[in-house]
């Protein structure tokens, strides 16, 4: 009866990542966001691996599987956010020097 | 099936020095003219030797699979022969021609790679012995002429390519849509004496859609009205470009795709009985009527040549719809015969153009004078169009006012007969201000390319040879070897006579 | 012996582009490309087959599928591959990290074509992604970073959509094999929503219109070989996941006579073509001209992805032969001329050092190759003959009338007629001398770029065309 | 007997909530972040201290109650060395500008 | 126990919609972290402690790290949400919508591959049945997994980044001293769950998380630890990937199949790739926090 809860839980994480994506104001919420979805893709999985008893280890290896995925793309992503912060920052003190010699 | 090399070869002729001439330097002059006149000179021998062996009763076929059911086939049969003999000759011309035309233009090594590679598709035209195969020789076609006619480059050009191509590409789509209609409804079968969708279980409704997808598809090119608009536009190309579209290649093509759709494809019986042929009629009735009265308002005389030519590639369709022997044999001739008056036509005039400057109507006021070999040549041709006796032009003429006779179709006469006229009115009055009126006191752009000839030699020599076989086809007409004897052997098949 | 082989597809690339990390990077690039084009084209020998991965058979274990599909798809991935990183090899300009990164797309690639597991399919596709995201951001600068980032967050979110396909999947049939979920398949609205999710999550990452927004700029602001081969493969990682989704997996749903599913897909494909037309036919600079004409490319072989549904749904066969034939032709045609075209036009914009198309007319003239290959590569995506395109086009129509599908023959056609126009708009341009009769003055001086670059682009075209002549080989004597 | 214990264990388990509770009220009102320190240790500390021994209380076996034991040993210590590390960053910038 | 269900899923809810609306990056990047925790306790509750292990060490430890590491190197800016379209909003209500309804039926088909798992346990050389599937059943989805993290940290040096090892935060010698003191502990921690792995949860990726920890406490104390300099260090980065395959290679030697082993063989195979994995995942993670580091203004010594 429980994996009932988790599994509409589930759901509704992931359609609140679906939404926050689309609303996301910042480029690391929109990552964040994402994240949050693949939080209810996974919940999910765990979920409907409780239907069988014990639980269904397949799901299971599944998430870890996704797990590790997710914070691959997570450390891609930053990595690309910090990038785009520092080439924000030298173009503006490229233009602040532009400013300087005019 | 038996394969023959001889097709290929014939297609290899042109396509590999072209090939090859995008290759050498601009500056190697010496090496890219041998090259382009001996492929030129070979091409010439291999047709000549192809058309002996044809003559004896040879086939020769060259086929390659593409998809199951769709194969790219090259035959050289009667009617291939006419064209390819044409293209053989007028290249070896044109490319001597346009040695000296093009003589200090920039981009020379990409002009002729591509004049090779558009004399090759011609040929593939020619040859093709499906449906299929001649879509797709007639596509590379458009695709080897559009950097010709924007060879210039300049923007006057580079409009003119556009239209073209908006033209010949829109009208290539349609083609293919009715090449692949008709290949679900039938098939792509070799092209057969008599055609082949007769016997077909298909619904009218379906061969009329294929009928009229296929002849807007080659009525493009064949300048038929009212798809002729690129025709005149394309006129900012080289002289030579004008010459080997206008009478071999790009409108030839529309004609001659013509011929074998109305022949070999749907049958000319078949395509009569269906109403098919009528249409042709008309709509070929109506480009010749209408070429010929826009000519007598051009002033630019490239320009007016460019509608006699919309004008007078329809005859080959009109003789093609008449559906009967007599006429095909008009229809027929008259791909040689227009050819070969256009060409020194058109080369006549680009010496004007390159000799004196001279462009508009009004400015070849004496040219006869200042010119007298081209302007003799020029004469020829002008009568030939005109149709005097005993010229090349008459011939085609009177076969077709005997077709039409033999149909019953006297309004067809009547067309011949305005057209005629129009013909005289638009060429006479320039042939008496060329020899008659006195000349300027200065030509708009005099060069001396020569010291002892009018014009350099390489532009001077090809208008004349050219406008020494318009004499000769028609003088000789009676003779088995020219144009006349081979088409009616030709007739005699497709009607079996 | 096989089985060597098709683990080497996978094993090879991939272990040699980690050992960039520890080698001298080019050491173990050289292997590593070499080898892959080695068994990308031995695989075109071995007989169509399943291997159950560890000895597991389904549905336990994981299995690759090998067949005529995935054969030529890899065989596709190497040829393109190997000559793009022929390109590479020679592109002075390219940082050293591409190397490791594009072998592990090539892995990811090969992976995905071979499995014949859901979930895995989601883990190859995520290979992809990430090593693919990278290659984008090689090209440093903001606006490259930010097509990255884009490019990356929608590839996420396909994978995310993919991923709740397969748990819907798994949760309703207790399998993730392919084969027995087909098997298994129900019509019923949990197994329709999976199908749903899948395909929204992969055509996010094969940029089919409206979900095509991050493709311009993520394959225009790349390294030059890298738009290449994201436009000529990556993008077909998503297709052929559709492709599996629609006829292959999901096949007796989507084969229901009274099915119309396929029509949205041949909607979206034509309004791709159009707009993708559109867009190409506007912009102002050369490489996001390409990168506009692969979205509609893509619309193409979506389209094309439809009538082949549609033709399902009227015939018990399923996919036939001739119908997968016909498409996997299609992809190579575009991705051989795409790749092409990327790299002529690259190159081109090198030697200007500009990237608008009005800046460009000098560079275009100075560069005869690769004009030539752009001419080529236009020829074949507007299916002139002779080439592959033409003969992937004929089939389409063919196709489209044997379905009496008149509308999607008009697209088609009239998708044509577009490319044309705007790959004119290049074209003319290198055959324009400028206005009036003067030529046309460089506004800075050309860079000095080697015309072996130009050649490898030419080759791809020209590969593009002449593969035509081995249309009977592929279909009749390959079969 | 079990009774008893499992009433202690709850009630032990129950204190310590309240610890955390309070810890929590603490690190969200308290103003300056050191005193935030303060608040938190107190949680840490007493309330998982309270916490482990009612679970120890009711473990089946001594092993496991060892093993809470030693969980709560370790988390001492790693409190103690966080606040360390975040007094000591505190009092950095406090001295930096 | 319905209700702490009840209340658990209602607080992810809450925290979920609290990341994507929240109006500073600190607190959207906080609540993600503390979602990441609650996440990890739902999964427990859902009887699944290696996911819930993994989750707690890797979703929200180690990401929870690199978000406030980059969170630090972005210039302080207001989130500013997008405005969406009813469209939009329409399509998402339908998508919600299907996906509650057509949910619905999935639970009374009680469908799953246990069975096979059971049946093939004997023969997959370890007893717990996450780890048999992980590392033999579905051998090549782990191995491809660990190239997913490979090729992240590919990505992320191609980006331009690697851990700076002339930058040291000075903690002072109470760390130091603790981390030593510490450090054979975590060492015995990561062995154990490692070990732990073939009949219990635990295993490479837990195994992995623990000893990125202990890297990155090493640098913390400013002790001699990770240099990306060395071979050794960059050996290990592949070495997770290099040694799956090799061993997948050895089935294919033996007859097994790629990817497969000898069941007799299976335990010593498994526990040798799952030690390089997790020595790679422990490198790997680390070396991606500490390359995200050296951007932070932070004092040098």
């Amino acid at each position: 009866m429980n994996e009932v809860v988790y599994l509409y839980g589930a759901l509704g994480v992931v359609l609140i990542g679906f939404y926050g994506l689309a609303r996301a104001g910042h480029v690391l919420q929109q990552l964040l966001a994402v994240n949050v979805m693949g939080a209810g893709v996974f919940m999910l999985l765990l979920a409907l691996a409780t239907r069988h008893t014990p639980a269904d280890a397949v799901p299971q290896a599944l998430v870890l599987t996704g797990i590790v995925v997710a914070i691959s793309t997570l450390a891609l992503g930053l990595a690309l956010i910090r990038r785009l912060a520092v080439e924000a920052r030298q173009a503006e003190k490229r233009s602040d020097q532009e400013a300087l010699h005019d | 099936m038996s394969q023959s090399i001889w097709p290929w070869l014939v297609l290899m002729t042109s396509a590999l020095p072209g090939l090859v001439i995008f290759f050498i330097p601009e500056t190697r002059r010496t090496l890219r003219s041998l090259l382009n006149v001996g492929a030129a000179l070979v091409k010439l021998q291999l047709v000549g030797l192809l058309l002996l062996g044809l003559y004896a009763g040879e086939s020769y076929h060259w086929q390659l699979p593409l998809l199951p059911g769709l194969t790219l086939s090259l035959k050289v049969d009667a009617l291939a022969g006419l064209f390819l003999i044409l293209s053989a000759v007028l290249w070896l011309l044109t490319t001597l021609y346009a040695i000296g035309y093009l003589e200090h233009s920039p981009h020379r090594s990409r002009f002729f790679g591509f004049f090779s590679l558009c004399v090759s598709a011609t040929a593939g035209v020619a040859m093709s012995a499906n449906l299929f195969t001649f879509v797709v020789f007639y596509e590379l076609l458009t695709l080897a002429t559009w950097p010709l006619v924007v060879h210039r480059g300049t923007p006057q050009a580079l409009a003119a390519g556009r239209v073209y191509l908006r033209y010949t590409l829109v009208s290539g789509s349609v083609l293919l849509l009715g090449a692949v209609t008709l290949h679900a409804l039938v098939g792509t079968p070799e092209f057969v004496p008599g055609g082949y969708v007769s016997d077909a279980d298909v619904a009218q409704v379906w061969l009329w859609a294929v009928f009229v997808l296929l002849l807007i598809g080659l009525g493009v090119k064949a300048a038929l009205v009212p798809l002729h608009g690129w025709l005149p536009r394309a006129m900012v190309a080289p002289a030579p470009v004008s010459a080997l579209l206008h009478a071999v290649a790009v409108v030839k093509a529309g004609a001659f795709g013509i011929v074998r759709v109305m022949f070999e494809v749907f049958g000319i019986e078949f395509a009569a009985d269906l109403g098919m042929a009528d249409l042709l009629l008309g709509l070929a009735a109506l480009t010749i009527v209408y070429g010929s009265w826009r000519a007598l308002f051009e002033s630019d005389l490239k320009k007016r040549l460019a509608f006699s030519t919309v004008s007078q590639v329809s005859y080959v369709a009109l003789g093609v719809a008449l559906a009967g022997p007599l006429g095909a044999i008009g229809g027929l001739i008259h791909i040689v015969h227009q050819g070969v008056m256009k060409i020194t036509l058109f080369l006549a005039a680009g010496n004007y153009a390159e000799t004196l400057g001279v462009h508009k109507v009004s400015e070849l006021s004496g040219v006869g004078r200042r010119m007298p070999w081209t302007t003799a040549a020029f004469t020829l041709g002008a009568l030939g169009m005109i149709g005097f006796p005993p010229l090349a032009g008459f011939v085609s003429k009177w076969y077709l006012g005997l077709g039409a006779w033999e149909a019953e179709a006297n309004w067809v006469l009547a067309v011949l007969l305005v057209s005629g006229l129009l013909n005289a009115a638009y060429f006479l009055p320039l042939l008496y201000r060329a020899w008659f009126e006195s000349p300027p006191a200065q030509w708009p752009q005099a060069q001396r390319l020569s010291r002892v000839f009018e014009t350099h030699a390489l532009l001077l020599f090809p208008p004349l040879v050219t406008a020494s076989l318009v004499v000769l086809l028609g003088v000789l007409a009676g003779l088995n070897v020219t144009s006349l004897g081979w088409v009616q052997w030709l007739v005699k098949r497709e009607f079996a006579l | 012996m096989t089985e060597w082989g098709l683990a080497a597809l996978v094993v090879w690339p991939l272990l040699w582009g980690a050992l960039t990390l520890v080698m001298p990077v080019r050491w173990a690039a050289l292997p590593g490309v070499l080898g892959g084009v080695f068994f990308g084209t031995w695989v075109l020998t071995w007989a169509p087959q399943s291997v159950a991965l560890g000895g597991w058979l389904p549905p336990l274990g994981l299995s690759w599928r090998l067949d005529g599909v995935s054969q030529f798809m890899i065989a596709l991935v190497a040829w393109v591959g190997g000559l793009s990183s022929l390109y590479a090899w020679w592109d002075r300009s390219l940082p050293s990290a591409f190397w490791g990164l594009w072998l592990g797309v090539w892995a990811a690639m090969n992976a995905l074509l071979l499995t014949a597991d859901v979930f895995h399919f989601y883990v190859t596709l995520e290979l992809l992604s990430v090593a693919a995201v990278a290659l984008v951001a090689l090209t440093p600068g903001p606006a490259a970073t930010r097509a990255a980032f884009r490019y990356l967050l929608v590839s996420l979110t396909g994978s995310m959509l993919f991923l709740l396909g397969v748990a819907l999947l798994y949760g309703r049939y207790g399998v993730l094999d392919m084969l027995l979920l087909r098997d298994a398949m129900q019509g019923d609205g949990i197994t329709a929503l999976a199908l749903a999710v899948m395909t929204l999550g992969l055509m996010a990452k094969a940029a089919v219109f409206p979900l095509h927004g991050w493709l311009p700029q993520a394959h225009a602001k790349a390294q030059t070989v890298v738009s290449a081969v994201l436009s000529a493969l990556v993008i077909k990682a998503g297709l052929y996941g559709l492709l599996r989704l629609w006829l292959d997996l999901f096949a007796p749903l989507t084969s229901q006579p009274d099915s119309q599913a396929g029509w949205v897909l041949a909607l979206l494909g034509t309004v791709a073509i159009f707009w993708g037309g559109y867009q190409a036919f506007r912009t102002p600079a050369l490489k996001p001209l390409v990168a506009w004409s692969t979205v509609a490319q893509v619309g193409v072989l979506v389209l094309a992805l439809a009538l082949m549904v549609e033709a399902t749904t009227r015939d018990s066969d399923g996919l036939t032969e001739t119908l997968w034939r016909g498409w996997v032709w299609l992809v190579a045609a575009h991705a051989l001329a795409k790749a092409g075209w990327f790299l002529a036009a690259g190159t081109v914009q090198k030697r200007a050092g500009e990237t608008r198309l009005a800046g460009l007319g000098v560079a275009l003239q100075r560069s005869p190759l690769s004009v030539f290959a752009m001419a080529l590569a236009v020829v074949s995506l507007a299916g002139l003959p002779l080439s592959m395109g033409f003969l992937g086009k004929w089939w389409l129509l063919s196709l489209a009338w044997e379905l009496q599908a008149w509308l999607w023959l008009a697209v088609s056609l009239l998708g044509s007629l577009l490319t044309l126009a705007y790959g004119w708009r290049v074209l003319n341009l290198g055959l324009s001398t400028g206005h009036g009769a003067e030529p046309l003055t460089p506004q800075a001086p050309l860079q000095t770029v080697p015309t072996r670059l130009d050649a490898v682009a030419l080759i791809l075209s020209a590969l593009s065309v002449l593969g035509a002549l081995g249309g009977y080989w592929y279909w009749e004597a390959g079969a | 007997m079990t009774a008893l214990i499992a009433w202690l264990g709850a009630g032990l388990i129950t204190l310590g909530l309240m610890f955390f509770v309070a810890g929590t009220v603490g690190l969200l009102r308290f103003s300056p972040s050191i005193n935030r320190l303060h608040a938190l240790t107190k949680a840490d500390t007493l309330g998982l201290g309270l916490v482990v021994m009612g679970l120890a209380l009711q473990a089946p076996a001594v092993a496991v109650a060892l093993k809470l034991v030693l969980i709560w040993s370790l988390a001492l210590v790693s409190a103690a060395l966080v606040s360390h590390l975040i007094g000591q960053s505190l009092c950095a910038q406090r001295r930096d500008p | 126990m319905i209700w702490l269900d009840l209340m658990l899923v209602g607080l992810i809810l809450g925290l979920a919609w609290r990341c994507v609306h929240a109006i500073e990056l600190m607190e959207a990047v906080v609540v993600f972290v503390a979602l990441g925790m609650l996440v990890a306790l739902a999964w427990a509750r859902l009887q699944a402690p290696d996911a819930a292990l993994a989750e707690a060490a890797i979703g929200a430890g180690l990401a929870g790290a690199l978000l406030l590491a980059t969170l630090r190197q972005l210039p302080a800016q207001a989130v500013r949400p997008q405005p969406l379209h009813w469209l939009w909003w329409g399509l998402w209500g339908l998508f919600g919508v299907t996906l509650l309804w057509a949910i619905g039926s999935i639970l009374s088909t009680p469908v799953s591959l246990m069975p096979w798992v059971n049946t093939h346990l004997p023969e997959a050389g370890v007893s717990h049945p996450v780890t048999a599937v992980l590392l033999n059943f579905r051998a090549l989805d782990t191995a491809l997994e660990l190239a997913v993290l490979l090729w992240a940290w590919m990505a992320q040096r191609a980006l331009g980044e690697s851990p700076d090892t002339s930058f040291h935060p000075v903690q002072g010698r109470v760390l130091a001293t603790a981390v030593k003191a510490l450090l054979p502990l975590m060492g015995l921690v990561a062995v154990y769950v490692l070990w732990r792995g073939s009949s219990a949860p635990g295993g490479a990726f837990q195994s992995g998380a623990v000893l990125a920890a202990a890297w990155l406490m090493l640098w913390l104390a400013d002790l001699p630890g990770l240099d990306p300099r060395r071979w050794s260090v960059r050996l290990g980065w592949l070495g997770g990937v290099m040694v799956f395959f090799l061993v997948g290679l050895l089935g294919l030697v033996q007859g097994i199949g790629f990817m497969g082993y000898r069941p007799d063989q299976a335990t010593g195979l498994i526990l040798l790739i799952e030690s390089a994995a997790a020595l790679s995942i422990g490198l790997l993670l680390a070396s991606m926090v500490l390359a995200s580091l050296p951007g932070i203004k932070g004092r040098r010594a």
